[in-house]
């Protein structure tokens, strides 16, 4: 517990000093593309470590948010960054809550591929509603953040790199709170037997309601900060590569354990970026290599580290 | 304080329970006994919100609970184990019996991302009755191991613990005892007879093992095919010949 | 640097990698050449090329790693227009020039960038050089249009509806569908039912060459002509006697009978044993016009190549290019084209011109 | 105008039944196995370019290669299986997930990198040209294709059903410790049952690559369509995957029809919700379950 | 009861046999035998590792170190199928029914190595007649059954390969008195037969009552090897490990 506010903390600290005295903008955007990771796969790992369901439509939170964030902020409209960001987040909850209340009655595989077909819906709908999205042409009138051409030290990517320090913050917070909270325990509880929980006393609808109406909003304020930082929103941020991308970071990393999606997101960009040299056996290798995770540490890199160093993990005091 | 009317379930063609009725009063142990497929886990089920009953009533303090679902009804206090274990396998027995206890623990959900939602004198109380439950229970020892490496018989007796730690008003076992080795069914029963008015206020028992029944009931619900063959206190059941003959078998 | 090193954006995974290998080829060809004679500037040119995976995110990562960590003074691609418009933000914060030799999307060359150049065709520029020709000669009154559901599809068929209908055409409806449907079954069906004189498709190789061989097979007579690679010897193969009689204006077609393009071809195909596309064209000719500027602005200086490439005279192998104000190309030639025996014939020609 | 509707119901139908055999292969390695098989379509991908490679590089005819692609996508199964699959066994769904999604993007980038990226076709078996039928239009392939299907699933579903090895596999995949311990050899089910849904896969991406294209780049939408129809049946049933390809194809023919082409894919996915709204656990599926 | 007899064949033979989940060791060294025709009880208290050696011998978890020998041949590393081949049926705590099948293809399935349809029927008979309520439930899914319901198709089930050797652990969980009293009938009509049995039973007396000899078992180790009449005349040990 201690030691996860920790490394979260100092994963914080570390970004902010490299945003800081880093000097080479190709690595600042990988900086950034690791912090919007971060978010985007702790908010999934709170459904998939902490509820124990496999969305495979978490993208839809994250796509709304994006679609959010350049509606509002087109030329035409004008909302200003500290708004829009509040705004993505807040639609993609109530998404969240009005796709929880249908799908969260299902669980297993049911939930996995209904909840990838709210995001397939969503991605159909971006994509041939052109009168709000534009259609497959996508928005790209999204402007840099005025906040951010305020302060020239935080001109080009290091504003990038320090909202996302705090937004990403917000996210470890949010997640913290969440799992160390009763809320998160009656979660966990029912994550391991639904019989049990029940007979407890826990309303299993109302927890991962809870949960994953959190998860949607930090999906939503993940792509929110993607849409200003890429400019440009299509109906691919609703595809099937983002969720992808996302679970690799999730399980990668290790599921249910805060440091996990941190992890992962670390090791795929950059895996991602240096392999980068391999031209076309990219993703051959790409394929390989997670495939070759999966086999050595089934539970990601944090479980891994869990079994040979469980010492650290004092879980006596879970409660 | 538990009260159940003409309680009848079937699914399709097989009458599970058919009019059942019983109370269990405040400070009693009451058990329900009778052959295997008898009904015994379906009342359990009907009980507790499970299943929902084709017909009949459940009262709960002279309320009608008929079909309030099962987390409402462990609100109530009526908190139930299962007859195929029910346990958090990856967490600890401590953090099983911990988690149990979440009614104690709970916050109102918009309290979640407060700073400090939760005090640290609750966290200490939870903490200490997991230990004393778990004391209780003989699991001392085996406090951090994760459950799913129990063994059987000492994950029905964490179930126990789990059950107990949730603050039942009425406990409802259903065969905490199978896979208990005689001395170990004894130990149970001693406890289980201190329960009352200690840790829980009644309790319902559904178990196969005679010794325990007999020892630790006040009053005894005897199922055959769906429906109650006989209700009495140990001494009158163990004289019942009907009882006998469709439950005991060679053993009277 | 004792080489010049050119970056080059495509998607090379994914569902169009097919075009964007295409393209990749293309540009490998024109390096080939020009190394062979001696490179640029004296020194050998590199291409470090980058898989955009069609994806605005995927190819902001490539741009930022060609300008940051390879240090290209200048950059060709992207595919998809949505990742040329991510990639532009990156060529103009690093003022790097970008130049598309692909993306259709009207509006790119419309947003005042001046880091952005584009060789390809637009739409409407396609649309206003064979609306006519295709009314006049094939004698088309009633129109159904069918399109690939993306900003290409759409726009493509926005502009020749718009220029037909001007002379007279009549629309019976408009269908999309999605890059990737197997089973236009449907839409055809709907299509017989309406009884048009003539159907315009705008669709690439795989979904193009599905949609005539299932006209085929439901029997519909009406005449097919549209935008996309049909010109190709692929799309033939794939869509065999379904492919006979079938109209394409295209920017290029293999058989255009020009010096330029017989060398280009006889170079492709013993390169690749297959015969150049739209896509290989596009590649050649936007890497050839990037070298061609490098080479007069005198050194391997973003800048500098920006101004040179601005005052571009390049004859390729569908014509010669040169860039308006907005830095969208012109003065080269689009074909249609009639698919005969699986060989590309072409029927009329124009050059593509642009409004300033 | 009910000449229309029939043809577009036959067009439904023929494209649902397309739809079922393509999802027969991910019934059994999902639906039974209880593997979320993301490689699927790769699969289907693999047979559809092996196809490409038997029928037009090695010139055999349409039969023989497909019963080497089915043997050579067999054999992978079951090595698959075998030697990595059974590695994740037990520990949960994730690290299957996991493994399967990097199973498919190394396929389809090896494909990629070994066969390029365009689209090839594989050879019919029989003629293309049109067949009129009443007022309904369609090809001889497609009859014979809806044939192979029908045979596919019927086939499938007898073994599953009816035959010993079909009970073997049920078993194991409800509970492996037991089928051991009658006599079951758990690892060779567990190997046969992904060899045969691999073979399957494969089958119906040759037989399909012969009406439409076969690609490398193919397998996600295959995928995507796949978990739709297993869905949609109810896990593991056949009769259920059938009536739910059935469902897809006919839903989106009517769509297309009547409403709007662009947004026929959106029908499938509405009709997930729709379904699993009312029907939780698929159009069929037993429930076994109890407190 | 029967007789022991030093001179049958021993069928089956664990020495010093080591074993455990993952890093966790068990078993530190377990050795007994079963002979031919013996009934043989495993006792012990809760965690002992009684059901740990029962899953050794079946091949369901590999021992470490020790020699696990059928008829004097190594079983090592045997799979559960192999053994089963040999004549060792295993029936498991926890009953582990197959939930989706009905009660029929449940009983079936045991048969599975079966090669003659007629006998498969035959045994199938003797199963619904030892136990007529799961012929009432034949079309039952078995995971709707009670839990006594669902241990009587555990039993029927491991009955069906007509075994050398029949392992039986806790047979009696969650039955009812009378139909415990049936099921341990049933194992000495099986044994009557010439079959024999290695059974874990929680409660002492029944377990004794069939047993001619007893193993008692504690942390993994065994601290002693009776015959059952000896056992009971020896109440420090009952009361001590076996609540008697
Ligand atoms: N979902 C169901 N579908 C069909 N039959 C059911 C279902 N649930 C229970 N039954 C049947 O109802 C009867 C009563 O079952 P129940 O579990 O209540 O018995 P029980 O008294 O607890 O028996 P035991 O002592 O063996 O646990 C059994 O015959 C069982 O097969
Ligand atoms: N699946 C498992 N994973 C890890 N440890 C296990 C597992 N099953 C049992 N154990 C451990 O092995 C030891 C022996 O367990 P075993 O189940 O053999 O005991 P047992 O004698 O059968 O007890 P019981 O009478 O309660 O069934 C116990 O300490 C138990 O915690
Ligand atoms: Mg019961
Ligand atoms: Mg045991």
């Amino acid at each position: 517990m201690k030691f996860e506010r920790n490394v979260l903390v100092g994963f914080l600290i570390l970004s902010m000093l490299l945003g800081a005295f880093l000097q080479n903008d190709y690595f600042l955007h990988l900086l950034v593309l690791v912090l919007m990771y971060t978010m985007l796969a702790s908010s999934l790992n709170l459904i998939v470590g902490y509820v124990g369901e496999f969305p495979l439509g978490h993208v839809a939170f994250f796509g709304l948010g994006a679609y959010t964030v350049a509606i509002l902020s087109a030329p035409s409209v004008g909302v200003p960054l500290t708004l829009t960001i509040p705004a993505a987040a807040v639609v993609a909850a109530a998404a969240g809550w009005l796709i929880g209340r249908i799908t969260l009655r299902l669980n297993g595989p049911f939930f996995v591929i209904i909840t990838l077909a709210f995001s397939e819906v969503l991605r159909l709908l971006a994509g041939n509603w052109i009168s709000l999205t534009n259609g497959p042409m996508g928005i790209s009138s999204i402007p840099h953040p005025a906040l951010l051409d305020m302060v020239p030290w935080l001109q080009g990517k290091r504003g990038f790199v320090m909202l996302g320090v705090l937004l990403a913050a917000i996210t470890f917070y949010v997640g913290y709170r969440l799992v160390y909270s009763s809320a998160g325990r009656a979660a966990v509880t029912l994550r391991e037997n639904r019989y049990v929980a029940q007979s407890v006393g826990i309303d299993p609808f109302r927890y991962s309601m809870f949960v994953f109406v959190i998860a949607a909003f930090l999906a939503g304020v993940a792509g929110a900060y993607y849409a200003t930082y890429i400019s440009f929103v299509g109906p691919e941020v609703f595809g099937f590569p983002f969720t992808a991308t996302m679970i690799i970071i999730v399980l990668l990393g290790g599921k249910g354990s805060l440091i996990g999606p941190v992890l992962g997101a670390v090791i795929v960009t950059l895996l991602e970026a240096y392999l980068r040299e391999f031209k076309e056996l990219r993703l051959s290798l790409f394929g390989l290599i997670v495939m070759a995770v999966v086999l050595f540490a089934p539970d990601g890199v944090m479980g891994y580290v869990r079994q040979r160093f469980l010492p650290f993990f004092k879980r006596a005091s879970h409660a | 304080m538990l009260e159940v009317k003409s309680l009848s379930k079937s699914f399709g063609g097989i009458h599970a329970v058919q009019d059942i009725d019983f109370s269990v009063a405040k400070g009693s142990i009451v058990s329900l006994i009778g052959p295997n497929g008898a009904g015994k886990t379906t009342c359990f089920n009907l009980i507790t919100g499970f299943y929902r009953p084709t017909r009949g009533q459940v009262l709960w303090d002279g309320a009608d609970v008929t079909a309030t679902n099962p987390h409402s009804m462990a609100r109530l206090g009526v908190i139930r184990t299962f007859q195929k274990t029910n346990v958090l396998r990856n967490l600890t027995a401590f953090e099983n019996v911990a988690h149990a206890q979440y009614l104690k623990g709970r916050t109102p959900l918009w309290r979640t991302f407060w700073p400090s939602s939760e005090t640290a004198a609750v966290k200490k109380e939870i903490s200490e009755s997991s230990f004393a439950i778990l004391e209780l229970m003989g699991l001392g020892k085996r406090l951090h191991v994760e459950a799913g490496a129990l063994s059987c018989g000492e994950l029905r007796l964490l179930e126990v613990g789990v059950a107990i730690a949730a603050k039942p008003r009425l406990l409802m076992l259903d065969e905490p005892a199978a896979g208990l080795n005689t001395r170990e069914a004894e130990g149970l029963a001693e406890l289980l007879s201190a329960l009352p008015g200690k840790w829980v206020d009644s309790i319902l028992l559904v178990e196969h093992n005679m010794n325990l029944i007999m020892k630790v009931s006040d009053n005894i619900v005897v199922m055959n095919f769906g429906k109650k063959l006989a209700t009495g206190t140990p001494a009158e059941i163990q004289h019942n010949e009907q009882v006998l003959e469709a439950y005991m078998g060679k053993a009277a | 640097a004792d080489t010049i090193k050119i970056g080059v954006i495509q998607p090379l995974t994914g569902s169009v990698a097919y075009n964007g290998a295409a393209d990749v080829n293309g540009s490998k060809i024109a390096v080939k050449e020009r190394n062979a004679k001696g490179g640029v500037l004296g020194k050998q040119v590199e291409l470090v090329i980058e898989d955009g995976e069609c994806q605005p995110s995927k190819t902001v990562s490539a741009a930022e790693k060609l300008v940051q960590q390879d240090k290209v003074p200048v950059i060709s691609g992207a595919f998809c227009s949505s990742a040329t418009i991510a990639a532009m933000g990156v060529a103009q914060k690093y003022k790097v020039p970008l130049l598309s030799g692909v993306s259709s999307k009207s509006d790119l060359t419309e947003r005042g960038n001046e880091w952005f150049f584009r060789t390809a065709e637009t739409d409407g520029l396609l649309a206003r050089a064979f609306a006519k020709i295709l009314v006049d000669q094939l004698h088309l009154k009633k129109i159904a249009y069918i399109g690939v559901n993306d900003d290409w599809g759409r726009g493509g068929m926005t502009e020749f509806s718009t220029q037909i209908e001007g002379m007279g055409g009549e629309t019976a409806m408009k269908l999309y569908f999605d890059h990737g449907t197997t089973d236009f079954y449907t839409m055809l069906t709907r299509v017989r039912a309406a009884k048009p004189d003539g159907v315009f498709v705008a669709a690439e190789t795989q979904d193009g060459s599905i949609l005539v061989k299932q006209m085929k097979e439901v029997n519909l007579q009406s005449k097919v002509f549209g935008v996309g690679s049909w010109a190709t010897a692929d799309f033939a193969r794939l869509a065999g006697d379904a492919s006979q009689g079938i109209h394409a204006a295209v920017p290029y077609a293999y058989t255009i009978d020009r010096a330029e393009n017989k060398k280009f071809v006889a170079e492709y195909k013993s390169a690749y044993g297959e015969l150049p596309g739209k896509y290989s064209a596009a590649g050649y000719n936007a890497l050839n016009i990037i070298m061609d500027a490098i080479e007069r602005a005198g050194a391997a200086d973003p800048d500098k190549i920006r101004q040179a490439l601005a005052k571009t005279d390049y004859n390729g192998p569908n014509g010669s290019f040169k860039f308006n104000s907005k830095r969208q190309a012109y003065g080269f030639d689009a074909v249609l084209v009639r698919l005969n025996k699986g060989e590309p014939e072409i029927v009329a020609q124009a050059t593509v011109t642009a409004d300033e | 105008m009910f000449d229309l509707f029939l043809q577009f119901v036959v067009n439904g139908l023929v494209n649902g039944t397309f739809y079922a055999l393509s999802a027969l292969g991910l019934t059994l390695i999902f639906g039974l196995m209880r593997l979320v098989n993301f490689a699927h379509g790769e699969f289907y991908m693999m047979g559809g370019l092996l196809g490409w490679v038997v029928t037009q590089k090695l010139a055999m005819d349409f039969f023989s290669g497909l019963l080497l692609v089915v043997a050579i996508m067999a054999l992978f199964g079951w090595l698959l299986d075998r030697y990595v699959m059974v590695r994740v066994r037990d520990k949960g769904p994730e690290p299957g997930i996991l493994l399967t999604i990097g199973l498919a993007i190394f396929l389809t980038n090896t494909a990629l990198m070994i066969v390029g990226t365009a689209p090839q076709k594989v050879l019919a078996p029989v003629s293309s040209a049109p067949l009129f039928i009443g007022p309904i239009v369609i090809t001889q392939v497609r009859l014979f294709a809806i044939a192979v299907s029908i045979v596919a699933i019927v086939g499938a579903r007898l073994l599953i059903q009816k035959t010993k090895l079909g009970k073997a596999m049920r078993a194991t995949f409800q509970d492996a410790t037991a089928a051991s311990l009658v006599g079951i050899n758990t690892a060779s089910i567990y190997a046969s049952t992904f060899a045969l849904g691999s073979a399957l896969a494969a089958t119906s991406g040759m037989l399909l690559g012969s009406i439409y294209v076969a690609q490398a780049s193919i397998g996600g939408l295959i995928s995507l369509k796949a978990f739709v129809v297993v869905i949609l049946g109810g896990m593991g049933n056949f009769a259920g995957a059938v009536l739910g390809g059935l469902i897809l194809g006919v839903a989106e023919a009517l769509w297309g029809g009547y409403v709007q082409t662009g947004t026929v894919d959106m029908v499938g996915f509405a009709l997930v919700i729709l379904i699993l709204f009312f029907r939780p656990y698929g159009l069929f599926s037993v429930r076994a379950e109890r407190a | 009861m029967s007789v022991i007899n030093t001179e049958a064949e021993v069928l089956l033979d664990l020495k010093d046999v080591v074993a455990g989940y993952g890093n966790l060791t068990a078993l530190h060294g377990v050795s007994l035998n079963v002979k031919q025709g013996e009934v043989v009880a495993l006792l012990g208290a809760n965690g002992a590792g009684k059901s740990t050696t029962l899953r050794t011998i079946s091949g369901l978890i590999k021992p470490s170190a020790g020699s696990l020998r059928w008829k004097g041949a190594s079983i090592v590393g045997n799979a559960p199928e192999k053994i089963l081949r040999l004549g060792v049926s295993h029936c498991p705590e926890e009953r582990h029914v197959w939930p989706e099948m009905t009660v029929a293809e449940n009983v079936e399935l045991g048969g599975y190595l079966l090669k003659s349809k007629t006998e498969l029927q035959r045994r199938k008979d003797i199963a619904f007649h030892r136990f007529p309520r799961l012929k009432e439930r034949a079309g039952q899914l078995a995971g709707t059954l009670s839990g006594g319901e669902q241990q009587m198709l555990a039993i029927a089930r491991a009955l069906m390969s007509e075994p050398t050797l029949l392992v039986l652990d806790e047979p009696s969980l969650g039955l009812s008195p009378k139909m415990a009293f049936e099921v341990f009938d049933v194992v000495r009509e099986i044994n009557s037969h010439g079959v024999s049995i290695l059974l874990v039973e929680q409660n002492v007396h029944n377990a004794l009552s069939v047993a001619s000899r007893a193993y008692v078992l504690e942390t993994g180790r065994v601290i002693a090897e009776k015959s059952s009449e000896s056992l009971l005349n020896d109440p420090d040990l009952l009361s001590a490990y076996l609540g008697g």
